[in-house]
Order: C-alpha cells, then structure tokens, then sequence
C-alpha cells in the first residue's frame, strides 16, 4: 500500500506509524495521521483548499512552458510525465486567494512534480507572485515543497535562486509582508533562497527542512548528526522557523498573522495613537 | 535586613490565612449574634491587613525594592501579554543560531491595533526558570529581538517592549557568539525605526540586558520596578569588595522608579495598585495598558522622521555634566 | 576518461622536463656546432609542446574543464588580490560567531582607487586547505561577505568579488547555523547595493555558494572556469544513481564558460592566456584586471539607484520560458 | 617593581615574562616588551603620540566636568584623585587629529582614569566625537580602553551605552566610517555599546576583551572556558574582531583603513570608473 495513498478507496496505511486509517476520514482531516500526528504530504490542489477562503484562489501565469534550452538527456519524456500526473504546467502554481476576506498573492508547490524542483518556470511563477504583491499591497503566501533546483535546467535554475531573492527585496521596499510555509520536504535550491528570507517562516511538524541532502550532508559528517537532523523541529531550535504550526491551525495562524503584519496595507496607516 | 520579600509579607500571610478561617467559622455560625461578631472581627483584620500593607509598601528600602523587583509573585511578561494584547503570535527564530526562550516576541493587537511586542520572560518554578534562562537571553534573543524591530519598522507597527531582566547572559557561549555586539546591535537597530516605541520597565531592568530593548520614544516603569546599571550585589563585591552589602549599594545606586524619574531616565512611573501590583493584576495591567495607550497617543502625531528624532533626542541629552566655556578652558 | 588534469599535462611536464636537460646540456657544450643542434632540437621541443598545449587546450571537455577548474596550480582568490589589486586589508569577523577562512574579504584599490573584496580561496596543500575547509564557507562566511557588502554601500566603494568554491560548507554545523538563510540573505544583501558590483568567476563556480556573492551587475567569467547548479558527480548520482558519470552530467549540465556565456549567464568571458591561466599568471592577471576596469567603467556613468535597478533587471530576467497568451490559457 | 613601571628610571620589569628591559628601550619600543611581545598599557598621551601624525592631535571638549548626582559614597575624592593622577578631567581624551594627512576626529581612553570606566563626561565625549566625524565628514577612531560603565554615576552611566550608540547611527547615516581600536581591557558596558558596532574592530594583542567581569562569568560557567577566553585572540576567533594589530603596524593599518573607506569622503565620489 503505498504512502498515504487510497486502498480500494476506502483504507489508507500510515506510512510512519504503520496504522490503518479510514480513507475518508484521512482526507477529512487533512491527511494528518490520528493516531501519531504524522502530517502526509498534500497535493498543491489540496493545500489550496485547506488553507485559502473556499474558491478565493485564481490561478494566474497558467500559461508559462519550460524551454528545454540545455536538451537534458531525458528531461522532457520526464516533464510531459509531470504534466500527466499532475495536471499542472510545471511545480508552482500561483495565484490571488484570500484568507478571510483579506486579499493575498498565493503560491503553492506540488511536491509530485519532479519533486517540486525549481527551474526556470517555477521560479518565473515564484518571482510573479512576489510582485504581484509588493506591486498591489498584498501579503505573500508561498507553501514550499520542493528537493531543490531542478539539475535538468543546469545554470538556468541556478539563477532562479537569485530571481526570486530580487523579488523578496521588491516586497521588503514595498513594505508588504513575506510568508513563507516549509512543509515536507523544503531543501536546498529553494530554502537557500526565497523561502529563507521570508519575513516569517512556518513549518509543519516534522517536515524535513535542509540545505544540503542527506548524501551530502553525511559525507561532510565531522559533527554528528542529532537524530532530529534537518527537521522542522531541529530547524526550529536552530532559530530558521518561527513556529512549528499543525496543518489544522496553519490557515488561523497565517490569517492571525495577515492581519496584524498587513494592517498598514489595508488602512494606510496602522499607527495606534495615529 | 530582609533577604526576600517574603520577609516583610509574612505577616500578611498569617492575617489573611486567620481571615479565611473566621470566615468560613463565620458562615458555619447559625447564631446571627456570634456570626456578627466573627464578621466583624474579619472586618477588623482585614483593616488590619490593609494598614499594614499600606504602610509597608509607602516606606519600601530601595533594597527591598529589588528584592521585590525580583519576586516571583510580581506579573511577568506573558501575564501583561495575555491580558493588555489580543491575538499574540510569537515569532521565535533569530535567522543565525537558535530559539531564545528568556527573550518573547511577535505580533499582537493592542486596542484592535497591531503592535510588535518583545520583552523578556521569567519563570516562575525551577523548571520555567531553567526553561527561560532565568530571563537572561544569549546573543540570539537580541538578535531575533533585531528582527522583530525591523519587521515592525517595514510594515509600520508601534513596537512595544516590556523589560524583565536580571542581566544578558553572561557565559562563555553567549561571549563566543557576541552578547556584547548584539546588545549594541539590539540598540542601533531600536535607533534607525521610524516607528513609535514605548518600553516599560515591569519588574528587573539589569544594565545592559536591559537597556537592549529599552531604547524607546517613551521609557515607562512600573513603581516597584527597579533599572539599574549594575546588580548591588555586584557593585558592592566590586566597591566594597563585600557583596553582603548589597543594601548599600542599592541605596547608592539610584535604581528605584523615583530615582529613575528624576533623574530623567523614565518618562513616567505607572503607580502600582495598593501593595503591589502582585495583589491585583487586572489593576495593574490596566494602568499599563492606559500607560502604553497614551504614550502612543502622544506619539501618534509625530512623522516616521521626527519619531526617529525624538528617539534620538531623548537618549542624546541623557546624563548631567558641567561645562566649562571653551574660553575659559584655553 | 580523464580522472585529473594531470594526465594530459604529464607529455607536457615530460617535454619540459627534457627541455630543461638539452638546455642545460647546450650550455655546457662548447662546440659551437653541438649546440647549436641542441638548441635547434631545445626549439623543435618547445614548438612541439606548444603545439600539443595548444590543441589540448582547445579541445577540453566539459569534464576536463572541471578537473582543470578544480586544479591546485590555478591561480587563486589572493593571488589575485596580490597582483591586481594593492594596498588589501584583510577583515575577518562576522560579528556573530567566527571568522571564517574560506570567505576573504576587506578593503584594497585598484588603479588607486578603493574597492570593497569578497571571495572564496582555496589552498594548495592539505594544510592550506584544511585551514581553508576546502574553500567551502560555512555562515559565518557568507554574513561577513554581508557585513563588508553593506559597509562598500555605506562607503561608497564598488564591490569586486572573484568566485571560487566548490559549494558552501555542507556539514551539520553549517545547517545548523543556517547556511540555506546566510546564502539567501547574502543574495539579498547585494541586491539591495547602490554601487556597482562586479563578480569574476575565477575558478570553481559551485552552486548556491557561488552564486551567493555573484549577484552582480556584471558577471565575468575566466575562460576554463566553471558555474554549475550541482556538481556532476552529485547530478550523476541522483539522476543516474552513478556517480561515476560526472563527464556525462558536466556535459549535460553546460557548466563550462562558453554555455554560460550563451546561455546569458555571465556577461563576458575573459580569455586565459596560452595553456590556462596557470602556465601564465601575469597575463592572466592582467586580463581580470582589465575586465574588472572595463565593467567598473562602463557601470560608473550610472546613479546609486540606477546601479541597483540594473542588477536587479539583470536578474530578474534570468532564464528562457515560452508563455502562451492569458486569452490562450482560459 | 610595579607594571612596567620605571625602577629609578633605568630599568623596568615586564609583568608578564618578568625580564628586565631598559627603560628607554621599551618606551622606545612603545612598552611592547622585546622579549615576549607583551603589549604593556599605554597612557592616552602616549597612545596619541603614537598614533596620529606627529603634533596634529587637537584636543576639544576639555572643559566637561562631571556632577555627583546621586552623591555616591567616595565618588568625588577618587574623582580628585584620578584627575591629580593622569592630569584629564575624564576618562577620555577627544580631538582633531591627522593620519598622514588626513583629518580624523579621535578619542582616546585613559584606562589609569578610574579603570577607564564610562560616566556621563565620557559618554558625552565619545558620541561628541562620533558626532564631529559625522558632521564634519570625518573617519573617527577611537582607542578604547575601559572596565565598563562607571558605577558611580548608577542609571546616568548605563543610558551612556545608549548615547554614544545614537551618535553611530549617524556616522552610519552619514556614511562616515567609525574604527574601534580595543586595547587591554576593553569590557561590559564599553564593549556592549559603541565599540561592538563600529564598522572595523581592530585589537592589540593579548587584549583583554568582553562583556562579563571575570567573577560574573566564572559564576555563570556551565561550558569551561577555554584558557584563551576573552583575549583579543579568541574574541578574533569568534568574529567579533577583525584583526589583531600589533602596536607598531597599527598606525599603518589606519592609515590604510581611513585611506579606503574613507576616500568618498575626500573626493566626494569614489567610484572606479565614475
Ligand atoms: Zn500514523
Ligand atoms: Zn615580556
């Protein structure tokens, strides 16, 4: 029975405890275990729906295609493979939602796809979405799932570290606040860039959070690992999340926080005594 | 000389702890004379209680006042917190090292407005405490305390701190990672905000730990606070080379909240409720809630630059000195 | 496949090594005819070598330019700074938690005039690059690289940094001091600049260790210099779970000076001198110089906005995609 | 034979390799004893000689005096005492001074003043001289040397951290470098304020330099100190100082540090190329 996923529809096996859920109850409570509190990964559909106002989200710059400039052995047999399984263009889809009632720029990656990597799309439709609110006072919203940038992209996805750094800076000129959500896993790439330099940063429990893989890390091994090594947890006593959030209090905690670091953009002036 | 505050609530203790047991024989009592006279008998004690504490508290020795200062009865940080402020979101990363817990900070409602909040936490039993650090926070309370300024200036939130502290932490690993660059730091950054920041001294202010996150347009202090440049104890080792004359010290020291108001180094001293603000914390966070209020108020009017200039003004004629002319000096 | 760039300098250091013999010889010999057919044959041997160098070096591989870009006789970071630049202070310190050997940085002049350093610098020997860590800088690196790009801002002194490292330290350490954060926000440091910032890639260009103090208004790059999103071992592992088919990956991955030139990735190539800038560093030397002179100047007419508008577009153009039409996608 | 002090005017002892130096020789030398390197301390004068273009030091601001506010118990006899002592009205010594040429505003610490300790005359000089550079367009350099805040002065001498703190701030807004050098000792309440954030840190060897007296932090010890600790060396390690200087490269190391980041200042642009 493969992780988390339906059996005949109507049971589910725990991957990390092992326990037999019920299907439909698995998907009503956000695909976070009962019995130990594992939280599964969710498809970007599925984050969407559990985290913005029901039907708020419009996706924009569904339009844009990779360009396979490099001709990667394999890339896109690979990509077309993506696109199938996941109906989406590429690993971030972007967009306008709101969190009650309160207008965002929203954008949330899809793990299933080549493992959320970033090329030069996603970090095309990343860069927009941060844009999009330094350029119309909206808050920022990105959910992070990806292992890093995408190799098959070579120098190209590089660059999108950079790309999408820029925009943050537009953000912080604009004065609109930055909220980046690191859910299983949230690596390399992409945590070595936009994602790190969020005003805020959430995590879900026990998402694995790191810079470099577990290959790698090991090889550079003079240290220990500590058993919770490139956790949620372990990041957050590392002082690089503010708070490990569960799925079913991440929408409360992200309005909480819209509202109090957006006010000056819904008012004009948030100044008590003003 | 008292070594705790206990010393002189003892009393307290006893005529409240008789109060309850005559008042639970009084509602026992069926004979309506015998009850009025255990009521009144409370009635007395009562009185008795209220004169004493009153007398008790108006005549406070400076070191007894650090002695209360450091009570763990007094209110702490998340107590005004959860009262004076709605919908606190802490925010715990400094981005560099780790998670301090002696340092509290994020978001919160202040009157259904958003203010940033920073301040230190005590504990109250052995396990909070060593949980907290004691509320001494290492280089990355500072530093996250930074982040929070800074945040708060980009999206033009008052920020207001409450100041709770023994002293920085003073051990090898803080001095390895910088405490001293990041209470240095922590005061630059409070410099450069164009927002308003008003501080309140709740209980401890200790020196440098303190004065980190009270570089404020508006320094208040709650009576029986004490902000001091250096511990007593820690002065007296130092002067007398005998710390048991701590008294002294604190007497010398100047760190009561009157002495601070005069000396011009708090704008204002937030009256506690009679005997402290331990015996009624809604009091007590309702007078700093009006404090922080008006404060910001007061501030309200003033333009990112000029609350910047007013910061800068108010720390920058800190201090007397004489001043010989210049033609006199040559 | 070759495993290290000695292999195909080994016919050179043969040749140079019996050049070096019939000179000698040639020297010694007092027939004038004999040596005279020495020397010829010393010039036929030195054509020869040229020859070989020539053709070898035209024809590198992807994979042999990682082995030469990774080579310990390139020249490095100070050798650069010895010759290019005069007058180089070297300032260590972060300001949080140590001082980092890999990332070099501090002020010197060019030309006379002062700019601001940053860059990795490998070693030649174990002990050099132990003390080095092989050039992979951990936090505290890239945060003084931060400090010393906001202090160029304040100063006014354009940035120069000369790239060149395998990728940022990897180990737990770093991840738990927050390596990802510190490369990100050195990322974000440098576009916030208002002076001109040029970034040479020198050597190994790795990754987001590499880029984290590239972000440049103009990027050059030496002719067998490198600039990979991941190294082709680590590609060929994940992708072909082999890691020995790093020269497939360093095929794929267009990581060499010519792709990235075409790929609009760096902004100018800077040709090396006959052979790899190893076999003639003062040429090579000259040539940094000359690029770095020559980008300064064509960014000097710019305003400390424009400066910083212009990195930014450079960026944030990055990358090929093909968009269909908003109409067409509804 | 007390710290390198003149025995009889010919000889003195050095404290810390205890051999016997001539007495012209080691003021020659600057009091860096020749034999084991100790960088003896040195009085504000001599420290000014040695530093700045011969004659160019102009002392200002010689006329503060301090109040006895909270009429602390034997303040004002050791007061007497120090002035009769060193021959300055404080602990610190300001002024205009030159580096080959070019104009700095300079401060300079007399540790022998009451252990160097900060009250309101000193805070005021320090940020009068932070002020001066950033009014004037000036480098600052000051040598520190210092115990930490002066006890004397209670509250008055703790808000001078915050002071001459305010007064970088605007060497930073006017884009004025400032350079701390920290000499033996450089501690608490001088360490945590101006000094830590000033844009270079230099140190002397062997310095001893950090933010809890010996007794507070000895108290405080969970991790063993390691013998190094609060040493210019391991403070270097530590990041928080950027370079060891030996006394006679100092003046040079200036020189070549208000040369390069101050040269905008000079020319009014000093961008390559512009
Ligand atoms: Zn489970
Ligand atoms: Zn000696």
């Amino acid at each position: 029975m493969p992780s988390g996923e339906a059996d005949a529809g109507r049971f589910v096996q725990c991957t990390s405890c092992r326990k037999t859920l019920f299907s439909a109850d698995f998907e009503h409570e956000l695909r976070v275990c009962r019995f130990c509190g594992h939280h599964h990964r969710l498809s970007a559909r599925d984050r969407i729906a559990c985290t913005f106002d029901e039907g708020s989200f419009e996706e924009t710059d569904a339009g844009l295609r990779t360009v396979d400039v490099l001709k990667f052995p394999d890339y896109m047999p690979k990509h077309e493979q993506a696109v199938t399984k996941t109906g989406m263009n590429d690993s971030v889809m972007i967009g306008r939602a709101k969190l009650d009632g309160m207008p965002v720029s929203a954008g949330v990656a899809e793990f299933g796809f080549m493992g959320g990597s970033m090329g030069v799309v996603a970090g095309e439709k990343v860069t927009r979405c941060l844009e999009r609110g330094a350029e119309e006072g909206m808050p920022v919203i990105m959910v992070c799932a990806s292992g890093g940038a995408r190799m098959q992209e070579g120098l190209s996805s590089l660059v999108q570290m950079a790309k999408t750094t820029v925009a943050v800076e537009r953000c912080r000129e604009a004065g609109v606040p930055f909220i980046a959500v690191m859910t299983d896993p949230t690596m390399a790439g992409v945590l070595a860039s936009y994602a790190s330099v969020a005003d805020v940063i959430l995590a879900e429990p026990k998402a694995m959070i790191g810079f470099a893989g577990a290959r790698v890390s090991k090889q550079a091994q003079v240290v220990k690992a500590p058993s919770d090594f490139q956790t949620a947890e372990w990041v957050n006593k590392s002082g690089m999340v503010d708070r490990i959030v569960e799925r079913r209090d991440m929408r409360g905690t992200l309005i909480a926080l819209v509202r109090a670091l957006g006010a000056h953009l819904r008012t004009g002036k948030a100044l008590v005594g003003a | 000389m008292a070594k705790t505050w206990k010393e002189w609530e003892q009393p307290v203790l006893e005529l409240e702890q008789m109060i309850e047991r005559l008042e639970r024989a009084a509602q026992r009592e069926t004979d309506p004379a015998k009850r009025g006279a255990a009521e009144e008998k409370v009635q007395e004690l009562k009185q008795r209680r209220d004169t004493y504490v009153q007398l008790r508290y108006s005549r406070l020795t400076p070191w007894e006042e650090v002695l209360l200062a450091r009570a763990e009865t007094r209110p702490y940080l998340l107590d005004y917190v959860g009262t004076v402020f709605t919908d606190f979101t802490e925010l715990e990363g400094d981005r560099r090292y780790g998670s301090d817990r002696a340092m509290v900070g994020g978001p919160a409602f202040l009157d259904g407005r958003p203010v940033m909040i920073v301040g230190q936490q005590k504990g109250r039993n052995l396990q909070e405490r060593t949980f907290r650090n004691f509320a001494m926070s290492k280089p990355e309370g500072y530093r996250k305390a930074i982040r929070l300024f800074e945040m708060a200036d980009r999206f033009r939130m008052p920020v207001v701190t409450l100041v709770d502290t023994p002293a920085a932490d003073p051990g090898v690993e803080s001095e390895g990672r910088g405490i001293a660059e990041a209470i240095a730091a922590s005061m630059l950054a409070m410099f450069g905000l164009r927002v308003p920041v008003v501080s309140v001294l709740i209980g401890e202010g200790g020196s440098g730990g303190a004065i980190a996150i009270a570089v404020a347009n508006k320094v208040l202090m709650l009576e029986h606070a004490i902000y001091s440049v250096i511990p007593p104890e820690g002065c007296a080792a130092i002067l007398w080379r005998d710390p048991s004359k701590g008294p002294e010290a604190a007497a010398a020291l100047g760190l009561t909240s009157s002495s601070a108001l005069e000396l011009g180094i708090v704008d204002k001293v937030l009256p506690e409720p009679f005997g402290g603000a331990h015996r009624n914390f809604a009091e007590a966070a309702a007078t700093v809630k009006t404090g922080i209020l008006e404060a910001l108020s007061e501030l309200g009017p003033m333009s990112p630059d000029e609350i910047k200039r007013h910061r800068y003004d108010r720390f920058r004629k800190a201090g007397s000195f004489e001043e010989a002319s210049r033609a006199a000096v040559r």
